[in-house]
This record gives C-alpha cells, structure tokens and sequence, in this order.
C-alpha cells in the first residue's frame, strides 16, 4: 500500500495534475502563489507552475471569479480560489447571477468552463464569519455542478472532472478534513460528477451526508453495528449532480433515512433531498424522514460553543437507535 | 483627429442609421405589444457603439450592458436577430431565452448583455487575461454607463487589470443620468469614470461620445497602447439618450430643453455634416438613408414573419450537454 | 366596502404608515426619491417626507445595504430598497454575513433593526437577471427574517411588523403582484411577524405557498371545489418565523399536501417545510409530500418559455387530483 | 504639530503598552493552547488605534477588522475582557461567542471588528449617516488595512459619504502587507488609500502611523473638519505589523532586515522618546511599565480563572427575544 496523503495535499496534487495535463489551466486567488495559499492548498504549484499560471490576486472576490468568468468564456479554464467559503457572499452575484446563467440566456452560445474551489465549514473555532457550511448556497443555484469531497482520493478524482467539465464548478474543500488523511489516487483517477459513493452497505437504516458529515456518520456506522444495527452509508459527493436514485434505491432497501448536513437546518441541503425522499420513497419508507443539521445558529467562536452546534457521532446513532427501535 | 476616407464615414453612418431604425422598431413593436419585457434603447449613443467597433479587429472582444443593442449591431449582429430576439423568436440572438437585456452575439466575440450593473466588466478584464494567457494580440472593451462608476466591481476590475497591464479599455458611456436619477447627484466627481482613472495610475480621458471620428481615434489610440502591452485605458464619452431609460420611463425628470440641446448634436446629425463637409453629395446620403429604411422595413417583417422559439426551449442549455438534468 | 387598492399602493402606504409613526425611520435607495422608485412602490414619499427621509443613493448596493446597517445599530430604522432581488447578491456579503450575526457574535450587545425590500419573482418577462423569486436564498441565512406577502393588506400590516421588528428583515415584494388589488388595510393595522394565515379551510388536501403562488393556489382551490376536491389553503406570509405548526395541523387533518413555490425546486423553501412535514407529520400522511417549484433552469425572457418554468394553476389541479384520487 | 502635555503623553504610553502586553499575552496564551481558533495581532499598529481615539469623545464611533484588539483596547475595552474572549471565557466581551476577530465593545461604542475585508467600510459610513439623522456632532471611524483599499465596498462607501458629506474618518493602517503578498504587487498605486481619495474629491493625506502624536493630530484635524459638517477624510498611516499575519504566519516572505528597521520606529520606542524629551524621568517611565506589567498579569490571572461561558450561549442572541427560535 502506498504511503497515505492529507486532504490538503490532494487538492495541491489535483490541481497540479490538471494544470500538468492541461497548458490552459490556470490558477488565480489571493496568496495561492508563492504563498501557497493559507490552507497550503496550492502547495508547490507556484515553484512548478511559475507565475504565469498561477496568478497572485488583490482582495478582490468579484474581481477574480470575473476575469475567470471572462477568462473561461474565451478558451481558458481557469480555477479561482475563495480563500473562504463565507467570502462567496462578496462575490455572490457572480456566482449566482453570471457564472450559472450566461449558456442559457446566450441560448447556448457561450460555455463557463471553470471552477471556484473554497475552503468550507466549521469546526475549527473561526468564529461567525469564516466557519459556514454553505454548500446549500449553491444548491439554490441552477447551473451551478456543487462538489464536495469527503476523502484525498475523491479531492483528485473530483477536481480532475471539474476542471474538465465545461459547465461552472463550485469545489468546496472542508477545512475541518485537510488534515486528514487517506489513500493516495492512482495516475489518472477520476471520479465522474453527480456518482455518490456507498461506502458502506446496510440494511436497516441509510444514513446520507457528504464531506465533513463523512468521518461522523462512518464513525456512527461502526457504532451502530456493534449494537446490530446495520446502516447503510452514502457519500452524495456532490449536491449537483445529485445521485438521488442512490438514495431512493438504498431507501428502497432499509425504509428508513438520516440525512447528516453541517449547513444550518432552515433551507440546508438536506431539505431537498428530504422532499425527494418523501415524495418519490414515500412508499418505502417505515419512518420518518430525519435530518441532523447545523442548528440555525450563526457560527460561535468558542471550540465549546460550536461543537453544540454541529450533528455529531453521539446525535447520529441515538436518533439511529430511535427509528430502528421505534 | 485622423483622416478618414468617404468610405469610412459613409459606412459609419449606415450603421448608425441600421441601430437607430431597429431600435426605433424596437420601440415601436413594444407600443403594439408584439416586444415584451422590456427594453433600454441607445438611441443617442450610437457614434460610440460605432466609433469603437472601427477600432477593432473581429477577434476583439466586447462586453455590454442591458443597453447594449447598438454594441451587438455594431459588431455585426443583424437587425432581425436583434429584433427576432425582442419578440422572442426561433430566429432571436438567443432564440428569445436572453432578451433585449442580454444580447449576445458570440460569433462576432460580442460577449454578452449584462443586467446587473458593473458585473460585466471583471469579465472583459477576464477575457483581456485570457489573450494574454494564450498570447493572442486580443484587446477587450467594456462598455457601461455613467452609473456603474459608483459600484464596487468598477473599481476591482480596473485596479487588477492596471495591476496585470492587461489589453482591456474601459469605455463609459456618460450620459448625464442613472435611471431617473442624474448622476452628478449620487458620485464625488465630476467625470465618474476619467476622474477615477488616476486612482488606478490611469490617464484622465473625456472625449465626445456624440462624434464618431473623435471615438474611433480615441478608442484606436487605447487599442495600439493595448495590443503594444502597455495595459488599460480608461475613455469617458459624453453622450445622451433620446429615450427614457427603459419603456416605462417618460423621462420627466429632464430639465426643459435638455433633450432639445442634445438632439442638436444627434451623432447621426454630426456624422451627416462630416459626409457633407467631405464632399458626399446629398443624392448619395439619401441613397444610404434609403437603403437602410429599406434594410430595417426588412427585419422587422422577417422578425415578425418567424415562428416564436420552441417551448422546449425552455428546458435546454443548462448545461453543456444541451440539458437541464440536475439529477438522476 | 372601501375602495381597493393595489399592493404597488399598498408598499408606499405600509412604508408611509411607519414614516407618520416613528421619526427614526428613514428610507435609502436607488431613486427612491423624487423617481418614486422604479416600481413606484414609493410614490409619494418624497413629497410627504422630503430627503431628510427619503434619501437617493448612488448604485451601491454594498453601500446601501452597509450604511442602512451602520445606521441600525446607533438608533436609526433604515429601510432598504435592492431593487431587483436578483441584486441582493450583489450585497451578500451584507445581507448573509453581516445583518444576521452581529447580535449573535457580540454576544447580544448589538441589535440591527432594518428591513431591506425588494421586488422579486417573474412572470415579468425580464428575463435571467431580474426574475428571480430568491426568498431561498434568505432562508438559508440563520438571523434573517423573511416576509413575503400577497395581499395588499398583508403588505400593509407585514410592513409594520418589520419595521418595528427588533432583527432584520428582508421583506419581498412580488413584482407580478403590484398590479393586483385587494381590501385596504385599517388604521393601525400590523400582522404578527410568523403567523400563517389559512385563506380557505379545506379537509381533502393542504396547498400550501406565499406571495405569487397564493392566486394559483387559491384559483386552483376553487377549481378543485367544483370537482368536489375540498382544499385547504395556507399563506405562509414569512418564511422564518415559520408557522410550521399551522401546516402540520392542517396536514394532521388533510393527510396531503402540495407546496408551491416559484424559487427553483433545487434548493427552494419547500424542501426545508417538506422536510418537516415527512418528519413531524410522517404519521399523519397518507400520500407523498408534493412540491410544485420553479424549474431548475435560469429565468427565460420570452414570457411563453417563462410560463413554462413557474408552477401553474393547472399543474396544481392535476397533482391535487391525483393524490386525492390515488 | 500640537503640543501635548507630559500627562496626556504618559497616557497614550500606558495605553499602548497595555495593548502591547495583552496582545504579547494572546500570542503567549495561543502557544500553550489556551487561546484556539485563530489570532491577528497588532504589535506595531498602536500608535494608530490610540492616536486616533485620542482625537475623539466617548460617543464617537469606532468600527474595526479581524484585527482589532488595539481598537477595541484603545476605545475602553480591558485587557481582561479581551483575554477572555480569547479563551472563550463568560467574562469575555462577547461571551465568546464573537471570539478574536469579532471583539466588540458597544457601551464604548466600538461597533465591533468584522472579519471579511471592507465590509464595515459601510457600516462607519451609516453610522455617520444616523449622526446626522440624529442631529448629533458623532463622529465615525472606520479602521482598515491596506488590502482592504482594492474590495469593492471600500469605494461605494467612500463615495456616498463623499457625496453625502457625512462626519466619518476612513484610517487606513498601511503596513506594507495583505496576509503574505506585499500590498505593492497588487495595486496600481503608490498609496492604496491615500491615492485613491482623489477618486472622491477629497484631499491625499499620509502620515506617520508609528508616531502617536502625528497620528493624533491629523485625526483631530479630520475630526473637527467632520463635525463642522465638512465631510469624510481619508488618511493613510503608514505602519508594520510585528508578527505574522495570524498565529499560522511565520512571516519568511518578509525581505531580510526589514522587520529589524521597522521595530527601530516600534510606536512604543518613539513615544518613549517623547517622553523623555518632554522631561520625564525615567523612574516615571519605568513606573508605568511596570504598573502596566502588573494590570497585564491581573488580565490574564482573572481571565484563567473565568469559567468557560455556559454551554446555553450556544442557542441564545440570534433574535431580539434572546433566542434561536426560527419556527414554531
Ligand atoms: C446592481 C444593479 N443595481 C441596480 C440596477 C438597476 N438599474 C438598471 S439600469 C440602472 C441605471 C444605470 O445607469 P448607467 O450606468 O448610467 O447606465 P445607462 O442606463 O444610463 O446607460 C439601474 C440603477 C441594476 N441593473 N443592477
Ligand atoms: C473579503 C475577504 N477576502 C479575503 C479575506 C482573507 N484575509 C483576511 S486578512 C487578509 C489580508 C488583509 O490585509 P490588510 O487589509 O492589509 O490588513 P492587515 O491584515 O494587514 O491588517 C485577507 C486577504 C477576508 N477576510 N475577506
Ligand atoms: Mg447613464
Ligand atoms: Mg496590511
């Protein structure tokens, strides 16, 4: 077995694949040059890449995802970085009114092939303003492809299909996960977008997340089995795409369902797919649909605060026990 | 100012005649109903659309706002996609999925209409970025109104090209007001574009937008600086708009007069006097004026004539594969 | 009977009311002023008031939204036009990052009494960029109150709620409901912020929505009545506070329900409330939980193409129908 | 320059080594674990935060950045609430809810720190905009660093408070740096602040930002412009942050021997000077540094010894009633 790699080091490693694959992918972001990011995302591609490639940025949000718009309009691919999931509201009309809409409303005429990746999510006491889990912002988005990889591997797969893709990607890399670590990606490893992964196979119960919600229903999983329970577990991997027949055929199966998402309860990710569940699984189901959400709390500063505020292992299997039981 | 042959002149002046005939269509078609939405007409402010676009090449890009028609024709969009697309017709620019506010004619490198004030204009920064990435001789223009000089994006965009020395110029179209709001009420400067321009080490540049000749030098000056790597340009032209700002708009809000002022100095009336002065006779510009009545009459039937787009329409170009499917 | 008027008169009256009724209140926004505003919802005001009231600002809408922020947190009560809603994302960062968490992150010493309005949905035909029907995106911000009325006299009594409200609010006012007319609201008169209001008791299924889908619901009800269908009829009026109780107590009484929405089934409001429903009324339903939303695609500009992508009066019958019947 | 007295200048003294310590005592705190999440420190920037709160009366308004213990201490704040809210402590200033980059102090009117680049730019210029709703003389300050001069909000709320001449004070700590790229490869001036306020008609102004004294006069001169009814002022002070950007910095992008120049022109040596130049002793001196020693040490004891702020807080604030309830 190879040596394992972190997160972080699998998104410096998929985004040096690509930009090695690719001459006309670019990189552009604030400190991601010889800074190398401040999550040390980009580590490395500045001393191979040089500036011509990857391009040093003012505090500027709408600035860089628009010159990558135009840049992507225009036969380059370039991957912008948001230092912050949180700073997307800076840019926001960009992501939300430009990037998603300009094929349509060019009746076709023109592609945005790029992708904005993002450090997001909680967990590492930063308080209000850099701790959101906003995945569910670009869910409300049509024409935005929504990633959000749990494991090293999926961060080189996934960023391979991304930048590849010539629709607009919003790539959100956890920051409560770079430090974790996982099996490297052989050559050419791609994970197509909108596939999840079922990692692990069950009978009584699906539990469904994706990114930082992975390592706490995985380790729920392992608890819920020692005590008999069986529980099915899907990655979604990405919300856009979304592979809701995996969820409806593992429904299918065990008729009963916790959806596990960090993003706040009210208008969270977990809500569509709830619906889906409750309309096109309705009659499977033995229980009701439960979600574990983020309370709809803005994020607090303090390690104590915030952990009352996320879905954890503990939350999971109770509320497991509970529907199996009852 | 430079020369220019007869030929030049006359061709400027055709098409200006060919945006001002559309979009007077255009207005027309909206009073008996057969345009919808609505519309932003450039009336006004053609000598800029048209001054500008002679100082491109076809691989040039350009970027628009919602007044954006006397851009898209400019560049080579036909009166009848332009006004096919008003009506929301198979034959439309954007086979009636974009609008009057989103214009687009990709073919031409005309890169978009953009609704949302200033957002248009990192992106013509993007696309000068991108022809210095694939080292391409590309210059990049940006067109936006008075107001846009007042948001954040404005200033973000030219700070990083100026940073970058990118091949971008940045043309405002300064005509007196905002919506219904005049613009010297709302900004700290006189000049809302030319007097930032310093702040971003940029010369200050206030020209006459209502003179073909005076545009086109002017932009072919930024142009050679462009293409020569010696980055950006800021360029306010000062012009006026014959309509309201939208079909909504009766413009009360002018001072009595003003519109009679400006009229005065209609850049086709200009233009005329250039033909005159440059010894085109009168036959001929009637000539010009007539073909164009005739080019315009023309578009409007084939526009009116063509089937309204496909209500499937309505659920492709999502996404690249043609679709709409976000999930399985 | 008193004459009716029109919710466009009825936005200018609600704001005129609390002007009349509390000197700190003042509005901002892009010609505002002596322009009445694009949509008139402001007509009169200047002349009433004057620009000691009634300020024009330049196309700032980071500044707008900034300032009226600044000022509601040192005794001022701002309220805010964003013109097009599609526009609050050029001021995100404002409205999801800023308004909604200085009270939680200053540990409550800080309040931010503001409303920010805005004219939103379709149906205008106004194409990509300003058409969108956005109320989603606000849910998903954790410190936001979100209104959205459909009648005159809801504008009018909402509009009183929010101003007075403590917290901030983002009130939505629907661009294809300034024509309508309904009765006019009594002196004094202020509808509770969160509180449903059930337009038309039924016993055979719930349609629930807000704002635009109000007439389709309401139309369809009556159709559904001639068939013998009896529908309940819920207006939610505000997203948060969400009277989730009034719905499941409907639906504990239906045993189906329909939401309608015009944001875009991915991501939109329904999916939170549908979730809810299949948790808390699992055991009350008889029938799959039904969303009627947008299509997921951007706003189309031809107004045929924009018909086909908005819930309908008959889409709304046909699956009423259905569920009843199977 | 205007005189100061022996007295006003040993405030300003004891003042900035309080900050200096309790910031030396976050970085301390930080390294054995007591402090988490992330610190910016402004060792170095405190001549500005008490030069310019030196110029102002209590009811003034003060709004800062993720980096903004100096400004919060400066305006009234202690040590030992500061400490507090590091370590997320019920006695920290905002119950540790708010945390390093949110300290706020409201019964001193600092509106708080705000911690994405230029968002609170707005907020002083609302803030100006309610004092003059109001009829008060308050004066607003927004403090920022150089980065923040190329964001969007940074312009639109330079403007409106231009156009609307409202009583507020854009102070920009100029200290050569955005997180690790120099402040100079990214903008298209000189002076990111100071060069840019032609762009709203108001005059350039760069001061010393490591000298108290000239901090304090040139924001007095602002101030009193301000509440004359003469509008906004931006000034730029030039200044160096000690450590790196956050707790996560080492700093290695720094050239070699400039940290060393700029800790020649440390604010607390220069002050030192001054004092000793106006004739204090330097048992008096060291008297205060000592008395300022001990304060820091109580801070920090006191601050240990607080309890973690309850579990409860978690739910409690987002609304008016106190709670978290969204729905019923
Ligand atoms: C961000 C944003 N704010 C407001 C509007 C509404 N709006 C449309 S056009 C316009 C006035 C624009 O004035 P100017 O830039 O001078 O262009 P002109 O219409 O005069 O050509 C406004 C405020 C918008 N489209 N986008
Ligand atoms: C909108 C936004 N973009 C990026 C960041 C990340 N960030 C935090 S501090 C910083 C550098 C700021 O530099 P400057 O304004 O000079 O202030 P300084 O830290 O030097 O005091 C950056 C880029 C942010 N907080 N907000
Ligand atoms: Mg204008
Ligand atoms: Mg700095």
């Amino acid at each position: 077995m190879a040596e394992l790699i972190t997160y972080r080091e699998a998104v410096a490693e998929g985004i040096a694949r690509e930009l090695r694959r690719d001459p006309s992918v670019v990189c552009i972001g604030e400190d991601i040059g010889a800074g190398e990011g401040v999550f040390k995302t980009t580590a490395g591609l500045f001393a191979e890449f040089g500036p011509t490639r990857i391009w040093d940025t003012p505090i500027s949000e709408q600035a860089i995802v628009g010159a990558a718009m135009g840049a992507a309009m225009t036969g380059v691919r370039p991957i912008a970085e948001i230092m912050f999931s949180d700073f997307l509201a800076c840019c926001w009309d960009f992501i939300a009114n430009e990037m998603p809409k300009v094929r349509y409303m060019t009746g076709g005429q023109v592609s945005v092939p790029m992708v904005v990746r993002t450090a997001n999510g909680g967990g590492l006491g930063f308080g209000a303003q850099h701790s959101q889990a906003v995945e569910n912002w670009a869910l409300t988005v049509p024409g935005l492809i929504v990633v959000a990889p749990s494991t090293p591997s999926d961060v080189i797969g996934l960023m391979a299909s991304a930048v590849r893709s010539d629709d607009p990607v919003i790539f959100f890399e956890h920051k409560a996960l770079f430090a974790t670590k996982g099996e490297p990606a052989p050559a050419g490893h791609v994970v197509p977008l909108g596939k999840a992964n079922v990692c692990r196979e069950g009978t009584d119960i699906t539990l469904v997340g994706l990114a930082w919600s992975m390592p706490i229903i995985l380790e729920a999983a392992e608890l819920l089995a020692a005590e008999g329970i069986s529980a099915e577990v899907i990655d979604l991997r990405c919300l856009v795409p979304l592979d809701a027949a995996c969820v409806l055929e593992s429904v299918a199966k065990t008729s009963r369902i916790i959806i596990v998402e960090e993003n706040p309860f009210q208008g969270g990710w977990g809500g569509t797919l709830a619906s889906i569940v409750a309309d096109e699984g309705f009659h499977d189901l033995d229980a009701p649909v439960k979600r574990l959400a983020g309370a709809s709390v803005p994020a607090p500063f303090a390690k104590h605060l915030e952990d009352q505020v996320l879905p954890s292992v503990g939350a999971t299997v109770d509320l497991a026990r509970r529907l199996v039981g009852g | 100012m430079t020369n220019s042959t007869k030929e030049e002149l006359a061709s400027w002046y055709d098409q200006m005649l060919v945006i001002r005939g559309t979009e007077k269509a255009a207005y027309d078609l909206f009073m008996t109903g057969l345009v919808k939405g609505t519309t932003h007409l450039a009336s006004g402010h053609e000598a800029v659309a048209v001054g500008a676009s002679a100082a491109l090449k076809p691989e040039d890009y350009v970027w628009a706002t919602y007044r954006g028609h006397h851009h898209a024709m400019a560049r080579g969009l036909s009166p009848e996609a332009c006004l096919a697309e008003l009506m929301s017709k198979e034959t439309g620019a954007c086979r009636g999925k974009g609008g009057s506010m989103h214009l687009t004619s990709a073919a031409n490198n005309m890169m978009g209409s953009y609704a949302i004030i200033g957002s248009h204009i990192p992106m013509a920064v993007g696309s000068a970025w991108s022809a210095v990435l694939r080292k391409t001789d590309q210059v990049s223009i940006a067109f936006f109104g008075d107001g846009a000089t007042n948001i954040g994006a404005f200033h973000e965009a030219i700070n990083l090209a100026a940073v970058w020395k990118l091949p971008v110029i940045f043309i405002c179209e300064n005509n007196l007001y905002m919506e219904y709001t005049p613009i010297s009420a709302v900004t700290a400067v006189q000049h809302p574009a030319a007097d930032r321009a310093a702040a971003y080490s940029l010369p200050r540049i206030v020209i006459d937008g209502n003179d073909v000749l005076v545009v086109r030098d002017e932009v072919a000056k930024a142009v050679a600086l462009a293409r020569a790597g010696g980055g950006p340009s800021v360029i306010e032209c000062l012009t006026y708009r014959h309509y309201g700002h939208s079909r909504a708009d009766p413009a009360k809000y002018r001072p009595e007069g003003e519109l009679e002022e400006w009229m005065m100095r209609d850049p086709l009336k200009v233009l005329r006097a250039r033909l005159v002065e440059s010894g085109v006779s009168e036959d001929e510009i009637t000539g010009i004026e007539n073909a164009v009545d005739a080019v315009v009459k023309e578009a409007i039937e084939r526009a009116k004539d063509a089937p309204l787009s496909d209500i499937s329409e309505a659920f492709t170009d999502v996404w690249a594969d043609g679709g709409m499917q976000w999930r399985n």
